[in-house]
């Protein structure tokens, strides 16, 4: 296993949108005996929204939103084999089709990389204090947590447990 | 003790505050106590912490669960289930 | 599930590079309701090659591997409901840190586009005809293939059988 | 019947040749019989096509087993296991 100096984990929390091409390469060139780089992106998608919905606005709770990011990051350091874990989460206003959410997971194996970038976004949206509120003409809503996410994040301490002695599995 | 609550998103718009500094009875040890203090108030806060509701507590920005003890000077946030990413 | 004209694929064997930024962003505006982007990128990686490797040469199958290639993505879009899968892999000669393949798959949710994408990478290492060879100063040799790569596609038919009797699994 | 044949990477290097075009005997039906037919030549072709090395055959641009029929103008290509991605 790689000392923790070889995994680099970097959190952002902000309200700027973000470069994933340029965001892939930095990590990229950081380290060439990575070979596998899986990113997941987040979207503000219409049919989540309902017809009239004008803009989506994230709350979060300053502190122990990045706190959380990096407890998660390093879970998954510990759990599986990687060279590198970069994650960006964005605040304020947000329209359909802008990005919100950012997570790489870089690694010498790609079966690594795939599962702890799957691992990080089940805990993310279960344990990183994000707020999403939906705003309309006649008002804003809040949205409601689904039940999915809680069952993802339950199923990885099963999964982790039953399947991963070690951290070579490939 | 003394303690820094904190309410986000649906619940902060509920208690109409984002936050309030509270000092607290002796007998007020644990996450359960503070929340069954809370609701004592009745009205919203009684509707809002009651047991068939959904809620998350952190304690010094780590989620905790009813048995987690209280300190001085803790920081205490209540919150809805998350909903980013 | 969605008909088949709302899941586009598209398949690229190039010599090129290719901007992953660029890519995502194309496939991300072609659609609003995607929630969820996954990409993989593969890399030529140092720790792979012996330190006398010069650069790796990437040999195809030409029409075979367009035919692998779609027949990979088109099965992974009737086992998961996609909004998108784009499928980039390079030919020729690449240096260490340089971009080897790109899957992206695109979603309403996140999971789908997870699974979708390991499935894909898995069936393309087993199934996609290309061979790689290492060029040192001592001259070329072949890569051999990995039994790893082989149990990872065989698992998919077990997995997938198991779990998705319907593609409602987010 | 007449096939067109392929070999890629290690193998086209170790037959020497990258496509041939052949005639077969009726006996050879299917993919099985044309591998021990090639195997027939001995040499470097009864070395590398033996039972016991690995080798993947695709009859018209589709991977094939032993059992998979020949036609007429059938495309063939004989690689070694895929190493791309």
């Amino acid at each position: 296993m790689d000392t923790l100096s070889l995994q680099p984990i970097s959190i952002s929390v902000q309200t700027a949108d973000f470069d994933l091409g340029q965001e892939v390469d930095t990590l990229s060139q950081s380290d060439h005996s990575i070979g596998a780089l899986v990113s997941f992106v987040g979207l503000v998608r219409d049919l989540n929204l309902a017809a009239d919905v004008v803009s989506l606005e994230l709350e979060h709770y300053p502190g122990m939103t990045e706190k959380a990011l990096q407890y998660i990051a390093q879970e998954a350091t510990l759990r599986w084999s990687l060279k590198g874990v970069r994650i960006i989460h964005r605040i304020g206003n947000l329209r359909p089709g802008e990005r919100i959410v950012m997570v790489l997971t870089a690694g010498a194996h790609r079966h690594a990389a795939y599962e702890a970038n799957t691992f990080i976004m089940d805990y993310l949206k279960t344990r990183a204090p994000f707020w999403k509120k939906e705003w309309t003409p006649e008002g804003p809503r809040w949205v409601a947590a689904r039940e999915n996410d809680a069952s993802a994040a339950a199923r990885w301490h099963q999964i982790v447990s039953e399947r991963y002695g070690n951290d070579d599995h490939d | 003790m003394q303690i820094n609550l904190l309410y986000f998103a649906r619940l902060r718009e509920a208690f109409q505050t984002g936050q309030e500094t509270l000092t607290l009875p002796d007998s007020i040890q644990n996450v359960a106590d503070l929340v069954a203090h809370l609701s004592a108030r009745g009205g919203i806060w009684a509707n809002e912490l009651a047991a068939n509701q959904v809620f998350r507590v952190a304690v010094d920005q780590d989620l905790a669960d009813f048995s987690t003890p209280l300190h001085e000077g803790a920081e205490v946030a209540i919150f809805p289930p998350v909903t980013g990413g």
